[in-house]
C-alpha cells in the first residue's frame, strides 16, 4: 500500500497557480467576444479544462498523489463522458434515418 | 464496552491499525465522494448539452442576457477563495494555528461574497421576468418557451452549486471552530485537508458553469 | 372465452419475428437444458457420500473460458444482426405506404385517414398495402401497439413518431396502449380491422365525412391566415409552400433539412426553430391556436399542394422565394 | 445447557443492551441487523401489494380494486421491491456484516458513515411509507415524465423525495466497501486471494457510487419541474421526455447489477463451500464481476427501443448489451463446472445456490430476447419483460439472498435453523416462482401488456395460473420468517464453522466478538482453499 506522502508547496506555487487561473479566467471571458463560430465553444471549453487540471493537480495535490487517486480522477471523468457520449449517440442522430 | 484494543493515539479510531491507514482511507473516501458528486452534476450537464444541442439559437440568445462582467468577477471571487483554502490546508500541515484560522476565515468571506453576487444575480432574473414559470417573459422568436428551458436548467445547476456553496460554508465554520479548540496539529490536520478538497471541487464546478452559461454563445449573431 | 398459446400472424412483418424468436428460442433451450443437465448429473454423481471428504480443487482451465466465452458471443453477435435487421425493415415504411395519422391523448386513440375519415379507438385498413402512421400525442406518452402485427412505437407528445405494416389477413385485431399513461392506461385499447380492398373501398364511402384531410387544412389554412402570408403565387416575404414536401430546404444556418411531416409541424409550432434561408424569422408560432389534429390537417394540406417528389430537388426551396 | 454463565463469552450480540445501544451502535453487525429488520419489513409490504396485484388479476374485468388503486399497488410495489427492499438487500444487510469479517478487519472503514446509511435509508422509507399511506404514488416505478410532472395527482414528491434519500444511503454503503476493500484488508489478503463475494461487492459499490448521483440529480429535477413549474423535461416549452428516460435508465439498468451482483457473489460463495473445492477459474469470476458493473454502464439506452430513440442509437444499446451478457455467461459456466467431481453437499444454501443458478439463467436469457431489437418491439411493456425481471430478480436475487442467509445465519446468530423446513420451503419456492412467472413469458409473446388493470378475456387462463404460482409462493417466503425465529431460541448451537467453510469468516466465534476477531488473522492461503478444513484429500466419483 502506497501511502499519500506528505509533501508541503510552497506559497509561491500556490500563488503562481492562483495568478494563471485569474488570467485565464480574464482570458475565456475576453475570448467570448471574438466570433470564433463552432470554435468558441471548443476554446471555452479547453481553457476550463485547463484551470481544472490547475486546481485539481495543485490545489488539490492530486500531482504528489497516489496512483489510485488518479485513477478515481479518471474514472470519473470517464464515466462522465459515457453519459454524454451515449446520451448524445441518441440526441445527435435523430435526423438521419427514420424514427 | 471492551476495552479499547488500541493506544489511544491521537484521533485514531478503533477501526485502524495506524494514523496513516486512517488519512489514507478518509483522502480515499473524499475522492470516492467527490466522484459521486461529478456524476450528480453530470446529470444536469447532460441535459444542458442535449438542450444546447437541439436549440442553439435559443440558448445563445437567453445566455446573452446574463452579465458577463458579473460572472467573470465571481469566477474570480471563487478562484481567490480556492487560493486561500488552498493555503489554510498548508498552515495546516505546518501546524500554525492562527494562520489556518485566518484562512478559513478569508475563504469564508469569500464565499459569502460569491453567494451574494449570485443572489444578486438571482435577483436581476427575478426583475427581468426571466425565472422560469408562469411569469416568464422574453421577447423575441421562441425565447418565450424555449427560453425557459434554458433558465431552467440555469437555476437549477446554479441554485445545486449553491446549495454546495453553502455547505461548504457549514463546513468551513465547523473547521474553524475545531481550530479554535486546538483541534488540529501538523499530525493531524485530516478535516482541514478533506474540506479544502470538497471546496476546490465545487469551485471546479463552476469553472464549467461559467463558461457554458455566460460565455459561449457570446459573439452572437 | 377463446384460449391461445401462440398470437396471430396477421402482418407482414409478424412470420419474420416469430422466426427470430424460434431462433432465440432454441438458443436458450439448449443452454438451459445443458446447465440443467450438468448441475442435475453432478450433484448426483458426485453427491456427498461422508463428512469427511475432500475432493482435489481444479483450479480452472483457459481453454474452456475461452470456449464459453466466445461460442455465446458467437451466438449473441446473431441474434444481434438478425434482430437488428427485422428492426430495421420494421421502422422503415415503404414510400407508397397509405398514411394515417394518430393522435393519442388520456385514454384514447384518435385516427384520420386521408379521406377524410374520423375514427376513434378504431381503425379500418385494407389487407395487402403498407400503412404508415405518423403519431403525436397531446398529453403524456402513449404507445401504438398491435400484437398481431408485432409492432409497437410509444406516441410521445411534442413530435411524431412512426410506424407502419402491411395487413396479411383480414380480420379483427387487438390495439392496445402499451405505454403506461394514467387511470385508464389499460381502457385506452381498440380495435384494427382489416378489410379485403373493396370491402375498404366501401367502408371509405360509407359515411363519409365531406371533405378530405387535405380540404379541411385548406380551410384551417384560410381560417388561421397562413394564406396571408405563404401565397402560392410566389410573392409576399414568405416561402412559397407549393412542392415543398419531400423536398431539402436550406436553412438559414446553413444546414439543410427535409421536409417532412416533423418538419412542418415544428414549422407552425415552433417557426423560430428552423428558419428557412433568405427569410426573416417573421412567422408567429400557432402553438396554442391550433391542435394536434388541425396541425396534421394542415400537414396533408401542405402534401397536396405539390406532387410528392421524394427525393426531391437537391436546390430546396431557398431560391424562389424572394431574394 | 449448563448454567456456565460467567463462562459466556462476549459478543457483538450481547455487548450491549437496550434500544440506545442499537440505534447508536457503530458496529458493523448490528447495522446489518439493522437493515436486515427493515428490508425484511419492506419486503412483506412490497409482497402485500404483490398479493393484492395478482388477487386482482384474477378476472379481467378489474373487479376487485379500481383502476387508480391498481395503478398505485404496482407503482409502491415496483419502488418499494427496487429501492427499499432490493438494492439495499444483500450488500447492506450480509455485505455489511461479512465484508470485513471476510478480509480480516475490525470494521468498514467508516462506521459512522455507515450507521448514517441506515438512517438514510429509513427515513427515505418514512417518506414512502408517508407517500402510501397518504393516497399513494402511481407513476410506474419509472417516473416517465410528462406523466409524473404534470399529470398525476398523486404523492410523486414525497415518493421521489424517499428514493432520493435512500439512494444517499446507497451511495454511501458503495463508497464504505471501496475504502474498506482498498484499505482494510489484513495481512496477507492479498486481492487474489479475496472471497468473490468480496469482488461481487466491490463491483456493486462502483455501481452505487457511480450511477445513484444520477438518479439522485435527475430527481431533482423532476421534483423542480413538479414543484415550481418549470420545464426540463416538458414538451410544451420544447423540452424532450425521452432525455428523462435516458437519465433514468443510466442509473437504473446498471442499478439491476446492484440487485444481482451481490446475489452473485453469495453463490460463488455457496457453490465453494458445498461442493468442497475452489471455485473453477476464481480469475474469470472475479473479473467478470467488474466487467458486468462497467458494460452494465453501456446498455441502458435498450429500455427506449421503442421509445422515440433514434434507430443508431436504438442499434448501438442492442449491440453493446450483448456484451454484458458474456461475463453473465461465464458465471454460471465456472459455477457448474466448480460441481464437477466435488463433494456436493445439499444442504438448504446449496439447493438455493442450485435455483439461483437455473433460473438466473432463464431470466437472463430472456434477457436476451429483450436485447433482441425485433423481438423487443413486439415485448417490450409486456408481461414478458415482468417475467423476465422476475425471474432475475425473484427466481435470481431473492434465492441468492435466502441462500446466503440460510448459510450465514449460523454466524450471525450462533443457531442452526431446522434444516428439513428449510428444505421444504426452497422447495415451495421454486415450484410457486415457476408456476407464478412461467406463464407470464406466455402472456407477454401474445400481447399482454404490463400494468394493466383490465384485460382481454382470452389472457385469464394464464393469469389465474400465475395468481396460484403468487400463493404458494406466499407460503414459501412465510416459512423461514417463522422457523428462522423460532430457530433463535431452540435452534442447535451452531459452532464456529458448521460448513467447514474456508472465509475467515468461519474462524471466528458464532456470533463474532465486538471486534471480529481476538487477533487480526494473518493469511497465508488462496481462497477457497478446503486441506485445512477436514480431513485428507480424496478421490471423489
Ligand atoms: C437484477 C435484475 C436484472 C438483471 C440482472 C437483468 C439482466 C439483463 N437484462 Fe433486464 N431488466 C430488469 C432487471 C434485470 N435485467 C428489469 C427490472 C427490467 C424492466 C424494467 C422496467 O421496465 O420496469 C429489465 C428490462 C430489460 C430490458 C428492456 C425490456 C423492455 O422494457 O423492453 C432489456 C433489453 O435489452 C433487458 C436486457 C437484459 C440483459 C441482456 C441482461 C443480461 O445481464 C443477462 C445476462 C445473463 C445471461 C445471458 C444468462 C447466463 C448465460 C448463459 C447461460 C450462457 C448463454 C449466453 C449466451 C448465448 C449469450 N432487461
Ligand atoms: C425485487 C423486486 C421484486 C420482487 C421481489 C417482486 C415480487 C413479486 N412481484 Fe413484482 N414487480 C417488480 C419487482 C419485484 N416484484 C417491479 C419493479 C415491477 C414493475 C412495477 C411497475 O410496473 O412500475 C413489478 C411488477 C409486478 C407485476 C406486474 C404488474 C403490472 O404490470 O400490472 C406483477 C404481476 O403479477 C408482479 C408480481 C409479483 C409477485 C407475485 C411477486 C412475489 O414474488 C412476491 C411474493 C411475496 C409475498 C407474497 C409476500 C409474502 C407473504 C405475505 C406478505 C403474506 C400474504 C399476504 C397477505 C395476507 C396480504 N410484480
Ligand atoms: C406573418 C406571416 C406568416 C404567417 C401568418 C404564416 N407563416 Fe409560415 N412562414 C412565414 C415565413 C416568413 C417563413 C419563412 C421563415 C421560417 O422558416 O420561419 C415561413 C415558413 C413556413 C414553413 C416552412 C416553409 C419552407 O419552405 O420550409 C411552413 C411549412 C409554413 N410557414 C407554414 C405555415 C402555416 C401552416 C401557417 C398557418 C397556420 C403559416 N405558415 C402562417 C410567415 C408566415
Ligand atoms: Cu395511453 Cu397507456
Ligand atoms: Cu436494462
Amino acid at each position: 500500500m502506497t501511502t499519500e506522502t506528505e509533501h508541503v508547496d510552497s506559497v509561491k506555487t500556490y500563488a503562481v497557480v492562483w495568478i494563471a487561473l485569474l488570467i485565464l479566467t480574464a482570458l475565456t471571458t475576453g475570448v467570448a467576444y471574438i466570433d470564433l463560430g463552432p470554435f468558441s465553444v471548443v476554446v471555452a471549453l479547453t481553457i476550463a479544462v485547463c484551470k481544472m487540471l490547475l486546481v485539481a493537480l495543485f490545489f488539490m495535490h492530486v500531482r504528489h498523489s497516489t496512483k489510485l487517486t488518479k485513477l478515481v480522477v479518471l474514472g470519473g471523468l470517464l464515466w462522465l463522458a459515457i453519459l454524454l457520449s451515449l446520451t448524445m449517440a441518441d440526441f445527435a442522430t435523430r435526423s438521419w434515418i427514420g424514427a | 464496552m471492551v476495552s479499547e484494543p488500541h493506544v489511544e493515539s491521537l484521533a485514531l479510531r478503533e477501526q485502524f491499525n495506524s494514523a496513516e491507514q486512517q488519512k489514507d482511507a478518509s483522502s480515499l473516501g473524499m475522492w470516492v465522494f467527490l466522484i459521486t458528486e461529478v456524476m450528480f452534476f453530470g446529470g444536469a450537464f447532460a441535459a444542458y448539452t442535449v438542450y444546447r444541442s437541439i436549440y442553439p439559437g435559443v440558448f445563445g440568445a437567453a445566455s446573452r442576457t446574463l452579465n458577463t462582467t458579473i460572472g467573470a468577477l465571481n469566477t474570480a471571487v471563487l478562484l481567490c477563495s480556492s487560493f486561500t483554502m488552498v493555503l489554510a490546508v498548508r498552515a495546516g500541515q505546518l501546524g500554525r494555528r492562527k494562520q489556518i484560522m485566518a484562512f478559513l476565515v478569508l475563504t469564508l468571506i469569500l464565499g459569502m461574497v460569491f453567494l451574494g453576487v449570485k443572489g444578486y444575480e438571482w435577483n436581476e432574473k427575478y426583475v427581468e421576468h426571466h425565472i422560469p414559470g408562469p411569469s416568464f417573459q422574453m421577447e423575441g422568436p421562441g425565447l418565450q418557451d424555449h427560453a425557459q428551458l434554458f433558465f431552467s436548467l440555469y437555476f437549477a445547476m446554479t441554485g445545486l452549486h449553491a446549495m454546495h456553496m453553502l455547505v461548504g460554508a457549514g463546513l468551513l465554520s465547523w473547521l474553524l471552530y475545531q481550530t479554535w479548540r486546538g483541534k488540529f496539529s501538523a499530525a493531524y490536520y485530516t478535516p482541514i485537508d478533506m474540506v479544502g478538497l470538497y471546496w476546490h471541487f465545487v469551485d471546479i464546478i463552476w469553472i464549467f458553469l461559467f463558461p457554458l452559461l455566460y460565455l459561449i454563445d457570446r459573439h452572437g449573431h | 372465452m377463446s384460449f391461445r398459446l401462440f398470437p396471430v400472424e396477421a402482418s407482414s412483418i409478424s412470420a419474420e419475428v416469430d422466426q427470430l424468436l424460434f431462433f432465440l428460442l432454441a438458443v436458450a433451450a439448449f443452454f438451459t437444458v445443458v446447465i440443467f443437465a450438468a448441475i442435475l448429473f453432478f450433484a448426483i454423481r458426485y453427491r456427498r457420500r461422508s463428512d469427511n471428504e475432500l475432493p482435489r480443487p481444479i483450479h480452472g482451465s483457459i481453454p474452456l473460458e475461452i470456449v464459453w466465452s466466445v461460442i455465446p458471443f458467437g451466438l449473441s453477435m446473431v441474434m444481434f444482426t438478425w434482430g437488428a435487421s427485422v428492426f430495421f425493415r420494421e421502422r422503415r415504411p415503404p414510400d407508397n405506404a397509405l398514411p394515417i395519422y394518430v393522435v393519442a391523448k388520456q385514454w384514447m386513440w384518435k385516427l384520420q385517414h386521408p379521406e377524410g375519415q374520423r375514427e376513434i379507438n378504431e381503425l379500418h385498413i385494407p389487407v395487402g398495402r403498407p400503412v404508415k402512421l405518423t403519431m403525436t400525442s397531446e398529453d403524456v406518452i402513449h404507445s401504438f401497439f398491435v400484437p398481431a402485427f408485432r409492432t409497437k412505437q410509444d406516441v410521445v407528445p411534442g413530435r411524431y413518431t412512426t410506424t407502419w405494416f402491411t395487413a396479411i389477413k383480414p380480420g379483427k385485431y387487438h390495439l392496445f396502449c402499451a405505454e403506461y399513461c394514467g387511470n385508464n392506461h389499460s381502457g385506452m385499447g381498440g380495435w384494427i380491422y382489416v378489410m379485403e380492398p373493396q370491402d375498404y373501398e366501401a367502408w371509405l364511402s360509407g359515411g363519409t365525412p365531406g371533405a378530405t384531410l387535405a380540404e379541411n387544412g385548406q380551410k384551417l389554412f384560410e381560417n388561421l391566415a397562413c394564406a396571408n402570408c405563404h401565397k402560392s403565387d410566389g410573392t409576399g416575404r414568405c416561402p412559397d409552400l407549393t412542392g415543398l414536401f419531400g423536398k431539402d430546404v436550406k436553412l438559414a444556418d446553413g444546414s439543410t433539412v427535409k421536409a417532412d411531416e416533423g418538419y412542418i409541424r415544428e414549422s407552425i409550432l415552433r417557426p423560430e426553430a428552423k428558419i428557412v434561408a433568405g427569410y426573416q424569422p417573421s412567422m408567429p408560432t400557432f402553438q396554442g391556436l391550433v391542435t394536434e389534429e388541425g396541425v396534421l390537417q394542415l400537414i396533408e394540406y401542405v402534401k397536396s399542394l405539390g406532387p410528392n417528389p421524394g427525393a426531391g430537388q437537391a436546390e430546396g426551396l431557398a431560391a424562389p422565394g424572394s431574394r | 445447557m449448563t448454567t456456565a454463565v460467567a463462562e459466556e463469552r462476549e459478543t457483538y450480540l450481547n455487548a450491549g443492551h437496550g434500544v440506545k445501544s442499537w440505534l447508536l451502535t457503530k458496529d458493523h453487525k448490528r447495522i446489518g441487523l439493522l437493515y436486515l429488520f427493515t428490508i425484511t419489513f419492506f419486503f412483506f409490504i412490497g409482497g402485500v401489494f404483490a398479493t393484492l396485484i395478482r388477487l386482482e388479476l384474477l378476472s379481467p374485468h378489474g373487479n376487485l380494486v379500481s383502476s387508480e388503486t391498481y395503478n398505485k399497488l404496482f407503482t409502491m410495489h415496483g419502488v418499494v421491491m427496487v429501492f427499499f427492499f432490493l438494492i439495499p438487500s444483500i450488500p447492506a444487510t450480509l455485505g455489511n456484516f461479512f465484508l470485513p469479517l471476510m478480509i480480516g478487519a475490525r470494521d468498514l472503514a467508516f462506521p459512522r458513515i455507515n450507521l448514517l446509511s441506515w438512517y438514510l435509508l429509513v427515513i427515505g422509507g418514512l417518506f414512502a411509507i408517508f407517500a402510501m399511506v397518504a393516497g399513494g404514488v402511481d407513476t410506474g416505478w419509472t417516473f416517465y415524465t410528462p406523466y409524473s410532472t404534470s399529470y398525476s395527482n398523486t404523492w410523486v414528491i414525497a415518493t421521489a423525495l424517499g428514493i432520493f434519500v435512500a439512494g444517499f444511503s446507497s451511495i454511501l454503503t458503495g463508497l464504505n466497501f471501496i475504502v474498506t476493500v482498498h484499505r482494510m484488508r489484513c495481512p496477507g489478503m492479498t486481492w487474489f486471494r479475496m472471497p468473490l463475494f468480496v469482488w461481487a461487492h466491490y463491483a456493486t459499490a462502483l455501481i452505487q457510487v457511480l450511477g445513484t448521483p444520477v438518479l439522485a440529480v435527475t430527481l431533482v429535477l423532476v421534483l423542480c419541474e413538479r414543484m415550481f413549474h418549470i420545464g426540463i423535461f416538458d414538451p410544451a416549452l420544447g423540452g424532450d421526455p425521452v432525455l428523462f428516460q435516458h437519465l433514468f435508465w443510466f442509473y437504473s439498468h446498471p442499478a439491476v447489477y446492484i440487485m444481482i451482483l451481490p446475489a452473485m457473489g453469495v453463490i460463488s460463495e455457496l457453490v465453494s463451500t458445498f461442493s468442497r473445492k475452489a471455485i473453477f477459474g476464481y480469475g474469470f469470476v472475479a473479473f467478470s464481476s467488474v466487467a458486468i458493473a462497467v458494460l452494465g454502464f453501456l446498455v441502458w439506452g435498450h429500455h427506449l427501443f421503442v421509445s422515440g430513440q433514434s434507430l443508431f442509437a436504438g442499434m448501438v444499446f442492442s449491440f453493446l448489451s450483448y456484451f454484458v451478457a458474456i461475463p453473465s455467461a461465464i458465471k454460471v459456466f465456472n459455477w457448474t463446472a466448480t460441481l464437477y467431481k466435488g463433494s456436493i453437499s445439499y444442504a438448504t444454501p446449496m439447493l438455493y445456490a442450485f435455483g439461483f443458478i437455473g433460473l438466473f439463467t432463464i431470466g437472463g436469457l430472456t434477457g436476451l430476447f429483450v436485447a433482441c431489437l425485433g423481438i423487443d418491439v413486439h415485448v417490450t411493456d409486456t408481461y414478458f419483460v415482468v417475467a423476465h425481471f422476475h425471474y432475475i430478480m425473484v427466481g435470481g436475487a431473492i434465492m441468492g439472498y435466502l441462500g446466503g442467509l440460510h448459510y450465514w445465519w449460523p454466524k450471525i446468530t450462533g443457531r442452526m435453523y431446522p434444516e428439513g423446513w428449510a428444505k421444504l420451503s426452497a422447495l415451495v419456492i421454486f415450484l410457486g416462482f415457476n408456476l407464478t412467472f412461467f406463464p407470464q413469458f406466455m402472456l407477454g409473446y401474445l400481447g399482454m401488456p404490463r400494468r394493466y388493470h383490465v384485460y382481454p378475456d382470452e389472457f385469464q387462463v394464464l393469469h389465474v395460473l400465475s395468481t396460484a404460482g403468487a400463493s404458494v409462493l406466499a407460503v414459501g417466503y412465510l416459512m423461514p420468517l417463522i422457523y428462522f425465529m423460532w430457530s433463535l431460541k431452540y435452534g442447535a448451537i451452531a459452532g464456529r464453522n458448521p460448513w467447514k467453510a474456508t472465509g475467515l469468516e468461519w474462524q471466528t466465534d458464532s456470533p463474532p466478538p465486538v471486534h471480529n476477531f481476538d487477533e487480526i488473522p494473518i493469511v497465508t492461503r488462496e481462497a477457497y482453499d478446503y486441506s485445512g478444513t477436514v480431513g485428507q484429500e480424496v478421490q471423489v466419483g
